[in-house]
């Protein structure tokens, strides 16, 4: 029931981790770094539902940490962002 | 009655995504930007609203109903203003 | 065992007075948040950890805290044991004169209401609550929660100075700390498929040798060596260290790369001591031994003073992965390399935090930092350099010192465990930071040249406080370090 | 079908995600990295997560594919790259095999996870009566793991001080972001019609959440977007950086999870604690606070640091 | 009537598999957006479909939700990209 979400986190992981370590582009690193937040998010997501139980259909705490490290992740995503346009955006595009 | 509404359901849903292919179809094959556009934003507001209207008889009470039909609007709102604003694009327009 | 409502609180304290002071200083201003800084939070944090210590002391337990009243597994639970006491206790040390330091240099509220001093303020307490929580979390997800207060605490504070190199510093620094905090997460993802829980000690009684459980491991230790820049992941410290402003750079090095130390002593002692192997820990070793090296011979090459500390911290950092194969060696009840390591990342606190204090003394008092023309220093900040030298004794080892003391303590763990190597290693280390710091002292002390600005006694002898503190650690009885054994997972109650 | 379903969902995600990785222009990888968090928002719905699955769709792929796209356009290939960073065909090699590793391994211990799997479920289902709420995950959040919440509340104040310190100097009290001029045609509209629409649906999902699906970051995060809307039609404008009525909105939501906190420890002996019988309106009165502080967080992370003094 | 829902759900998921092409072989921008578009509702309507096959009409809130973001995300998107084409 799982199985192809598991197979799609490990490969998301995977890929994720190439694209941080062999991209030199910060930009594209930080796009392959939130590629593989996504599939530790969804290892999270099968453990969830693996552990479904109860007359719950996901087991809670392994969502709330995904919600969670979903902001953490947005807010180190700005951070980068903010850092990057400082060293190589030059001036704001004037409309 | 309930035969009814799900045979209903069945044939809106159905031709709901014979528009959404359509409009797929027409986004892959069409020549130019334009026509691609056109066939775009018809198809898609078109088969949403037809997934919808097959899917009231479904959905459980009248908030459930608001609900889609607030979806409906809201896409349709979102594909009137961003056509134009691709058109323009598009054409070589200022976009604004 | 059963912890009194009094020492939880406590514990709670401990974290969320740093919480409560960044939350609130946007609201106070720099200036605002400065005085609160210095004349509530600090006196408040050394008391709150002075009475933890004293209450693991009376209790010679840990102290669990469940917050909110959670029992785990579904709840959250703190635990402060002996180790975290010291920790505490160092944090506030050093967090406080650095608040004192930067309240009377460059960053104090006379720099009036700009960008710099705002996120400065707010900041130094955010990273204070990330330790902190480090340093007494039990449950695997509040850890990486404490490694995002760092995160964000840290970055912004190596680049306050806005220039394309610490910029540049800081974009290298985050991309390590967010792949060090993903890995960690992964891993967390793991045990919980795995054991169903998140708390530390609970996890403890449960784990097997298994696959995933081996995995997770390797994912969070690999995760933990990028955020303690332990060797070859060490890569980002050095630009990040040496390019932030001088209270910045004594916080970072002194206190946010060994929170990720102390989760990895945490992880590998306390929770996953069944998958400990000697080939692991000799391996761990093994890269703390080449830091050491590796470190050592980089700091003698630098030209300038602030990179020289930078690439010393590498290095020193490098004493507290030996510490696993000399802890395993002398088994449960063996504590001389335990507390070795645990002293040698305390003194370097204490001493590194002076250092680089003083640095930036120095670099105010002559407009530069090379090396080589540090001439006038001797005259122009004589406290200051007086500093550097005595933190500089702890640093190679030489006696009485906290320096001294830990790493005569981890050289005996290896002779008497039969890995004489790792004795080489502390010895071979010892004469690499006596090469480097001669290179100073002797360029600092009697050289000639005029000091471009003069630089005011209270900064000086806060950095002289700080190495003395790193010094006098070395001429307490060792008894007297009982307290960092109490709580210690798998040693005798 | 369901698992026709699911194989064809997972498929989809892996090409665009591998495409994401591999496109040439870092534009086009932002398309595909929205691609991704959409049909991951289905995925997650999938996997019976539909609180995570708005988060996703809100802040995965809404408000942080935006901030990508941003950057990706101002930033317009002047990257420059540290010629260190560039891997060497050896290295190249290396990387792959590693990651290909590491993606094995983990496919291999997911596919051996011990069944029957161990949880937190039953836990969570019997605790839940006593608080009030109906959704265990906001339990989860505003409960046994508030500690979590109130510090990630924290953590987005941080981000934004931290953004803000990126400002060049002279920029310092400016407005955050970028000027806008007024905009005009569909664009107007739109920022006029959408913004009331969505601060219903916003409001309605942090409300919602006590029971069902919904709370404070998703709706937060809807919030956020709508008034970034708003102003890229420059019909708002955000008041300068460190205004005393701005960091207020910023501080209110952890400066009162922090009180309820202090007060948990000092009348019911623990950090936290929520009163028993009453903990439901309590938390209410924690999320309206926090739902502002969220979006006005979100939304100052969006617009960036400012660029010029005002 | 269940099975044909999520039977439904696929066949509009597939719709928006092959509307993929469109974003990933670009080339211009334009059409980049139209395809975002059309993921945005081809979404939607798989979400839907999904809501009333698996009776979890909660779902529906997350419907909404995507709905609004893609009104603006897609505004974001053309914008972004027509400040970069200049």
């Amino acid at each position: 029931m799982t199985a192809p979400y598991a197979l799609l986190a490990a490969a998301l992981v995977g890929l994720g981790l190439h694209g941080v370590l062999a991209h030199a582009e910060p930009l594209r690193r930080l796009l392959a770094f939130n590629l593989l937040g996504s599939g530790v998010f969804l290892v999270f997501g099968v453990v969830a539902r693996r552990g479904a139980a109860a007359g719950l259909e996901a087991d809670p705490v392994p969502q709330a940490i995904v919600i969670t490290g979903l902001v953490v992740a947005f807010a180190a995503t700005t951070l980068a962002v903010a850092l990057l346009l400082r060293l190589h955006g030059g001036d704001p595009p004037q409309d | 009655m309930s035969v009814l509404a799900d045979g209903f359901t069945l044939l809106c849903v159905g031709a709901g995504l014979v528009f959404l292919l359509a409009g797929t179809v027409g986004l892959l094959r069409f020549p130019d930007a334009a026509s691609r556009l056109h066939a775009l934003t018809k198809a898609d507001g078109l088969g949403l609203g037809l997934i919808v209207l097959g899917l009231l008889p479904q959905a459980a009470g009248l908030l459930g109903a608001l609900k889609l039909m607030a979806i409906w609007g809201l896409v349709l709102l979102a594909g009137a203003t961003v056509g134009p604003m691709i058109a323009r694009h598009a054409t070589g327009g200022s976009g604004r | 065992m059963e912890a009194t409502p009094a020492g939880s609180s406590l514990v709670v304290l401990a974290v969320m007075l740093p919480v409560a002071a960044a939350t609130l200083a946007p609201l106070l201003g720099a200036r605002g948040a400065q005085r609160a800084i210095v004349l509530g939070l600090l006196p408040a944090s050394l008391a709150v950890a002075a009475a933890i210590a004293a209450a693991v002391l009376r209790t010679g337990a840990a102290i669990p805290v469940h917050v909110g009243g959670w029992a785990p597994p579904l709840g959250i639970a703190f635990r402060a044991d002996g180790l975290s006491a010291a920790f505490l206790l160092t944090s506030a040390l050093v967090m406080g004169a650095t608040a004192i330091f930067a309240g009377r240099t460059g960053l104090g509220a006379a720099a009036g209401t700009g960008r710099a001093p705002l996120a400065f303020w707010t900041l130094l307490p955010a990273l204070w609550a990330g330790v902190n929580l480090a340093f007494v979390a039990n449950d695997l997800f509040s850890v990486f929660i404490a490694l995002e207060l760092l995160t964000f605490g840290a970055i912004p504070l190596v680049c306050l100075d806005g220039s394309r190199e610490t910029l540049a510093a800081a974009l290298r620094y985050l991309m390590f700390a967010l792949l060090g905090s993903v890995l960690w997460l992964l891993g967390v993802a793991l045990l919980h498929g795995t054991y169903g829980v998140l708390d530390l000690v609970l996890l403890r009684g449960a784990v097997r040798p298994d696959a995933a459980t081996i995995l997770a491991a390797v994912l969070m230790t690999v995760g933990l060596l990028a955020k303690a820049a332990l060797f070859p992941l060490h890569l980002w410290l050095p630009a990040a260290h040496a390019g932030a402003p001088a209270a910045v750079s004594a916080v970072l090095s002194a206190l946010v790369v060994k929170a990720a130390f102390f989760l990895l002593v945490r992880l590998w002692f306390g929770t996953l001591p069944a998958l400990l192997t000697p080939a692991l820990a000799g391996l761990l070793a093994a890269l703390g031994a080449a830091a050491i090296l590796v470190g050592g011979v980089m700091a003698l090459r630098q030209a300038r003073l602030k990179l020289l500390v930078a690439y010393s911290t590498v290095a020193q950092l490098g004493y507290l992965l030996l510490m696993w194969p000399l802890v395993l060696g002398t088994g449960p009840e063996g504590t001389g390399a335990w507390l070795g390591g645990v002293l040698q990342a305390v003194s370097h606190a204490l001493a590194k935090a002076a250092m680089f204090l003083a640095a930036g003394l120095i670099a105010v008092a002559l407009g530069h930092d090379r090396v080589a023309a540090l001439g006038p220093a001797g005259r122009a900040v004589p406290i200051g350099v007086l500093a550097f030298a005595l933190a500089g004794l702890s640093l190679m080892g030489i006696p009485p010192s906290g320096g001294f003391t830990a790493k005569w303590l981890l050289l005996r763990a290896a002779i008497e465990t039969g890995q004489w190597w790792w004795a080489l290693v502390v010895v071979g280390g010892g004469l690499l930071t006596g090469g480097y710091l001669y290179r100073v002292l002797s360029s600092a002390i009697g050289g000639d040249g005029e000091a471009t600005a003069s630089v005011p006694l209270a900064p000086q002898a806060v950095a002289l406080g700080l190495a003395m503190l790193s010094v006098l650690l070395g001429l307490l009885p060792l008894y007297s370090f009982g307290l960092v054994q109490i709580g210690r997972p798998g040693m005798a109650p | 079908m369901t698992l026709a379903l699911d194989l064809l969902l997972a498929g989809a995600i892996l090409v665009v995600a591998a495409w994401t990785v591999a496109a040439r222009d870092g534009f086009a990888a932002c398309f595909g990295f929205v691609a991704t968090g959409l049909l991951l928002a289905l995925a997650w719905v999938r996997l019976g997560s539909v609180d995570v699955a708005l988060t996703e769709a809100a802040i995965g792929a809404g408000i942080g594919g935006v901030l990508l796209l941003n950057a990706a356009a101002r930033l317009r290939g002047q990257e420059t790259v540290d010629p260190g960073d560039v891997a060497r065909p050896w290295q190249a090699r290396g990387i792959a095999a590693l990651c290909t590793a590491v993606a094995v391994a983990l496919a291999a211990v997911l596919l051996a996870l011990p069944v029957p799997a161990p949880g937190l479920a039953p836990a969570a289902a019997a605790a839940l009566p006593p608080t009030g709420l109906g959704n265990p995950v906001t339990a989860t959040l505003m409960t046994w793991r508030a500690l979590d919440t109130l510090l990630e509340a924290v953590v987005v104040l941080l981000a934004v001080i931290g953004v803000w310190s990126l400002a060049p100097d002279a920029a310092w009290g400016g407005r955050p972001g970028p000027q806008v001029p007024p905009a005009e045609g569909p664009l107007a509209l739109l920022a006029r019609v959408l913004p009331p629409i969505g601060l219903v649906i916003g409001l309605h999902i942090v409300w919602a959440g006590a029971d069902g699906p919904g709370g404070k970051f998703q709706g937060g995060a809807i919030l956020a977007a709508m008034w970034v809307l708003a102003w890229m039609a420059g019909l708002v404008r955000p008041p300068p950086v460190g205004s005393r009525r701005l960091v207020l909105a910023l501080v209110a939501g952890p400066a009162v999870f922090l009180m309820v906190g202090l007060a948990g420890l000092a009348l019911a002996g623990s950090f936290l604690a929520l009163p028993a019988g009453f903990s439901k309106p309590v938390i209410l009165a924690i999320e309206a606070p926090l739902t502002l502080s969220i979006a006005t967080g979100l939304a100052l992370l969006l617009l960036g640091p400012p660029a010029r003094a005002a | 009537m269940a099975e044909a829902l999520l039977a439904a759900a696929f066949l509009a998921l597939a719709t928006v598999a092959a509307g993929l092409v469109r974003v990933l072989r670009g080339p211009a921008p334009a059409d980049r957006m139209m395809a975002a578009q059309l993921l945005g509702t081809g979404g939607i309507a798989a979400l839907l479909l999904l809501a009333a096959g698996s009776g979890g009409w909660a779902i529906l809130d997350a419907a909404l939700a995507l709905a609004v973001l893609a009104a603006f995300a897609s505004v974001a998107f053309v914008q972004a990209a027509s400040g970069r084409s200049r």
